[in-house]
Formats: structure tokens, sequence, C-alpha cells
């Protein structure tokens, strides 16, 4: 038993002095210092790639992968989730109004979500809104790790391609609150294994992980929700954040939950200027 | 009502390139529930392609055929407004098609 | 340097938990009790500092079968395992308290 | 409503008419598809008939597959008289994957994604009337444990 902690203790230890990233304390940067240094640090990390190519994720920096992808994206399985999506969009309420009473463009608008609710004093994801629409309407919220949520949301992300994402800068003590909490989530190790998100991807970015490429965080965002092969259907971003925290040894916090609609909205800040080019399909 | 076949295409000198997507389980019978119950087999056994009501293709299926199937082919002596029709059925008997005008 | 304090912090609290059990005087089931009771309190608050580790509810949970089937031996071990895990993860959440900082990039060129 | 399966052979005799061709090329589609292992599957298949390796058979297939669950497979040849063409996974349980009866409107050209369970030989097959031609390639599947 003790040999077993002290194993994990020891490995904890090594992995981070290896992981150690010599910067100094960032905890109450402003946003767009965040996302410049961001930037920054991948356009250096990755010379050879446009910045504006980091929205297709990890294939923007793995050239294999990427021939793969796009031909699965040449006529991808999540086609059939947008066309069921858009029925489901279309389709009116009881009370004979719809989801085009909530969102303009005919649900055009992903790319200003998340934003920070000052009146709720929280973060409004677009699946928050979503659900939100419903309860204005007298309809039963959908549960946040079902298929409708996630088809409903691939119609949008769908119909919001090439819009870049275009998320407020915090305006209130509350909202920045909301954002350094995102950032503090993203920068803080959890799980046996001791991995923060920052791990894989900042100081580890590039690298293999067993036979995974580990992507960039700017783009991370932008093609959410994903039908990953994996799953074998749709899922959203806390879907996948969930994973990560499982991944690493930790227990995962429930979708929609305030840790991670906070993270959301610091990974979604930090994207800001990259295209949606939502929904994607990963592996 | 049969499931829809999603089918893509575009007449260049006379080919018809056809790419199609049908919404399908594709079971292998090998895989297990999360109670731990076998999942039957579901696949689609089945699929055949026309131009204008005349075979032109057919495939006979495996379960390894991935969920979701696509299936993509050239067709010879195409032109614009030709129909293109492919229908497919499964070891259960269910059936889905879609169909395509040619541009 | 921060790593090494955690990693200190770790091996004192797994020796802390290994060498704790009580010894003789009580029953084993009553010492596998105390022990879960232990292991639970420790986990409830890594949980609550969003540090809970799945390792640990998997040990408890075993612990408390073990317990159950009145393998009393089986039970302490699982609840030692899970308290060694739990106290692990504490020590992780009071070490990142400020160990987080240093982790996202900052930007070099002067700022426009 | 499913149409059950012989009201559907019925409509797709209907609509294909006197245009059905007589695509019998495959001996025994059914047990083939059955088969456990390679060898039987392609006894099945293709009974007698002689095989031979062909550089004009074209494969394309990755060397290492993203995901095993989806690997994208394209299957061309120039070669006459191609009246079949069939995909092989020789690791996998049932290893005969596809087969594809082509019409002389048909070019010998299809696309499909294969599940893989493991790295295995990727075997295509073209039948002619008289003779089949195949190629081959070695796939890697990784273990798709992260990503995304």
């Amino acid at each position: 038993m003790l040999r077993t902690t002290l194993l994990a203790a020891l490995l904890a230890g090594s992995l981070g002095v290896i992981l150690a990233h010599p910067a100094s304390a960032q905890a109450t940067a402003d946003p767009e210092t965040d996302r410049r240094a961001l930037r920054e640090f991948y356009a250096n990390r990755f010379p050879q790639v446009d910045l504006a190519d980091h929205k297709d994720g990890v294939y923007a920096i793995d050239a294999g992968a990427r021939e793969q992808w796009l031909e699965m994206e040449d006529f991808p399985p999540y086609e059939i989730a947008v066309d069921e999506g858009a029925e489901l969009f279309a389709a009116p309420f009881a009370n004979g109004q719809g989801y085009d009473h909530c969102f303009a463009d005919d649900g055009a608008v992903k790319q200003n979500y998340p934003y920070f609710d000052e009146q709720r004093g929280e973060v409004i994801t677009l699946e928050l809104a979503i659900n939100d629409c419903r309860s204005a309407h007298g309809e039963a919220p959908l549960p946040y790790d079902g298929q409708e949520l996630a088809t409903l949301a691939a119609y949008m992300a769908f119909a919001s391609r090439g819009n870049p994402v275009a998320v407020d800068a915090p305006a209130s003590d509350a909202a920045r609150a909301a954002y350094a909490a995102g950032k503090r989530f993203y920068s803080t190790r959890r799980g046996q294994l001791n991995f923060a998100c920052t791990s894989c991807h900042i100081q580890l970015v590039g690298n293999r992980l067993r036979a995974e490429r580990l992507s960039a965080s700017l783009g991370h965002v932008t093609h959410w929700p994903v039908y990953r092969f994996k799953w074998e259907e749709v899922g959203g971003l806390h879907k996948r954040f969930a994973e990560c925290n499982s991944q690493v040894g930790a227990e995962p916090f429930p979708e929609q939950s305030d840790e991670y609609r906070n993270l959301e909205y610091f990974l979604s800040y930090l994207s800001n200027g990259l295209e949606l080019n939502g929904p994607a399909t990963r592996k | 009502m049969a499931a829809k076949v999603k089918i893509r295409g575009k007449v260049k000198d006379g080919v018809a390139n056809v790419k199609s997507l049908m919404s399908h389980p594709m079971e292998t019978g090998t895989r297990r529930d999360p109670e731990g119950n076998l999942i039957a087999a579901h696949y689609i056994e089945k699929v055949t392609c026309f131009k204008n009501d005349q075979e032109v293709l057919s495939a006979n299926w495996g379960a390894s055929v991935s969920k979701n199937p696509y299936f993509a082919f050239k067709v010879k002596n195409s032109a614009p407004g030709d129909v293109i029709r492919i229908t497919w059925t499964d070891n259960l008997g269910d059936t889905g098609s879609g169909e395509l005008v040619l541009k | 340097m921060k790593i090494s304090k955690t990693l200190a912090a770790a091996l004192l609290l797994g020796l802390v938990a290994g060498c704790d059990a009580p010894q003789g005087q009580q029953s084993p089931s009553a010492s596998a009790q105390q022990a879960i009771e232990q292991a639970d309190a420790s986990y409830q608050q890594s949980s609550a500092a969003g540090h809970a580790w799945s390792q640990t509810k998997v040990r408890l949970q075993a612990a408390r079968a073990a317990f159950a089937a009145e393998d009393y031996d089986a039970a302490l071990a699982e609840a030692e395992r899970a308290r060694a895990l739990a106290d692990a993860s504490l020590a992780q959440a009071q070490a990142e308290q400020t160990a987080w900082q240093d982790r996202f990039p900052v930007a070099r060129s002067p700022s426009k | 409503m499913a149409l059950s399966r012989r009201k559907w052979i019925g409509t797709m005799l209907a609509a294909g008419g006197a245009a059905l061709l007589p695509l019998r090329l495959l001996a025994n589609t059914a047990a083939a598809f059955k088969a456990a292992d390679a060898d039987t599957a392609l006894k099945e298949l293709f009974g007698d008939t002689p095989v031979e390796e062909s550089a004009a058979i074209k494969l394309k297939i990755p060397d290492i597959a993203e995901n095993g669950a989806v690997v994208p497979v394209t299957v061309s040849t120039d070669i006459a008289d191609v009246q079949a063409i069939s995909i092989v996974v020789d690791a996998n349980p049932n290893p005969l994957s596809a087969s594809f009866t082509i019409s002389p409107d048909a070019f010998a050209d299809v696309s499909t994604r294969v599940k893989m369970g493991k790295s295995s030989l990727v075997r295509v097959f073209a039948h002619t009337p008289g003779k089949v031609y195949t190629t081959s390639k070695e796939v890697k599947v990784t273990i798709g444990g992260c990503g995304g």
C-alpha cells in the first residue's frame, strides 16, 4: 500500500520537474494579455503553423493525421446529426413559438457564447441558453449529457461556421472572477497522474502521449460539438472536459457545472478571432 | 418509414462521382452494453445503387463496415438530370433509401 | 521548490496513514470500521476541494464491500489504501493553491 | 414501418425490372462473410479461380489508422472486365468486410470505411471472369485512448 503511494508521489514529483515552465506568476493577468501571450507561445512553438489554422485543433500540427481527417470531413458522420438538429431547431414548441424566438440568424450565434450574465452572475453557455429558451416557452429542459441537446448544438455550430469567435471580455469583477476561475482550473494539477490541462496542451504540446499528438489550447473551442469515433456520436465540449479529467485519474465534474462553464469562458476568450468550424470529427 | 440515405454527386466528363452516407449502428454482435449483455448484431447486409432505375453497382457488407457507413463510387455514361438511387437492407429486414438528381 | 514540498507532504501523509491504524485493543471489525470512516472523511475533504481522485472512491467502495462480506482484514487494507490516496489528493489540493500560477504562458514581447 | 424482407425483395425486383444484371459472380457470399479466417472466406468467395498479385490494383488506406473504428479504404483498378471487388481484413474476427458487384456501367473504383480490431494485413481482390487479382497493405492501428 505504502509503496504505491510512494511511487505515485515520486512519479508526480518527477513529472513536475519535467513539466515545470519558466514562467512567472500570472494569476492576475487580464484576458487580453493572456490571449496575446498564448498566441505568442504557439507562434514560437509552431513557427510553420499560421495561428488561424489552430481552428483545426491537433490537425493543424500533425500532417499525417490531417490527411485522414480531411478524408473523413469529405462526408462526415456528423452530417446526420446536423440534419436532425436542423429539424429539431425548426420544430415549434407546444406554444407555437420556436428556438428562432430565442436565437437570431437561424441559430448562427455560437460565436457569442459563452458570455457572462451580469444579472445572474454566471457564465451562460450555448447549451444553457438552449435550455433557458425551452423553459421560457414552457418546455422541459434537456439533459446536458443527452443526444438531443448535442444534436441541436451540432446544427447551431454548423449554422455558425466561418464566424470568428467573438466572446466579450469580462466587464465586471464578477465576470473577471469567472474568467480567473477558468484559468485557475486550466492550470491546476488534478488526479492521481498529477496533470494540469497546461501539462499536455502547453508544456508538452505537439509531443505524443502514447500514440496521440497533444493539441494546442488555441482552437480548443472552435469545433464543438464533435463526432468522436470513440463515442460514436456527437458530444459537447464539457463531455470532453470530463473525459480529460477522468484520464488523469481525477473525478470529473458534471457537464455545465460552474467549474466547466468557467473553463469554457476562459478558453473561448483565448480563441477569440479564430473561425468556428464545428461540428467536426475527432478520433 | 425507411431510413434516409444522404447522397452527394457531381457529373464531370460523363462520369458521376457519387458519395453516400447511411445512418446505421452497424453492430457487430460482439459488443456488450454497460450491464454486460451482448448487443445483438445489426448491420446493413446489402446496398444497391441505381442510375435511372438500372442497377449499376451493389455491395454485400459484413458487420465490420464502420458505423454510419460511407460508400462512394463512380458511374459511367452519366449526364446531369440522371437520377441516382441507393437502397439498403439490413440483417433485421429494415431498409433505407435515398435519391439524388445529378447536376 | 514547491514540487519537493508536495512530494514531502504526500510521503508524510502516506506514512501517517500507514502508521496510525489502531493496534491491538480494537476488534478487527471496529478497526476496519474506523479506517473506513477516516478514509471517507479525507475523501469528502478532497472532493470539496475539487481534487477527488477516481481511485479513492474505487478503494472506498472495495473496503465497504469487504466489510459487508465480513472480511475485515481486506476492508482495513482497502480503507488504508483509500486513505492514502485521499490524503495525497489533499496534499495536491494544498500545493496547487499557489503552484497553478506558474503554468500559463507569459508574453515575452513588450505589449503594444 | 419497415418492409418485411420478402416485400423488400419484391420491391427491388419491380424497381430493377428487366434491367437486373446477371451478377452472380461471387460464389457463396453469405458463407464467406461468416468465415472466421481469411483463407476460408476467400475459398467461399472465389472457389478455385486462380489468384494473382497485381500492381494494377490501387489500394488507398492509411499506413497508420487514426482510429480502428473508421478506416477509410479506396480500391480502384484499370484491369478490364472487373466484375467484383472484395476487401478482407485478415485479423478481424470475420475477415471479409465488403464485396462490391460492379456492372459495366460503373467503374471499378469504390470507397468505404471499415472497422479494424487491431493492426492487420488488408487485402483487396478484383474479380474477372477467369482470374482474381489482388494487392495488400499492412495497416497499423493505434489504440485511441486519448486524442481529440
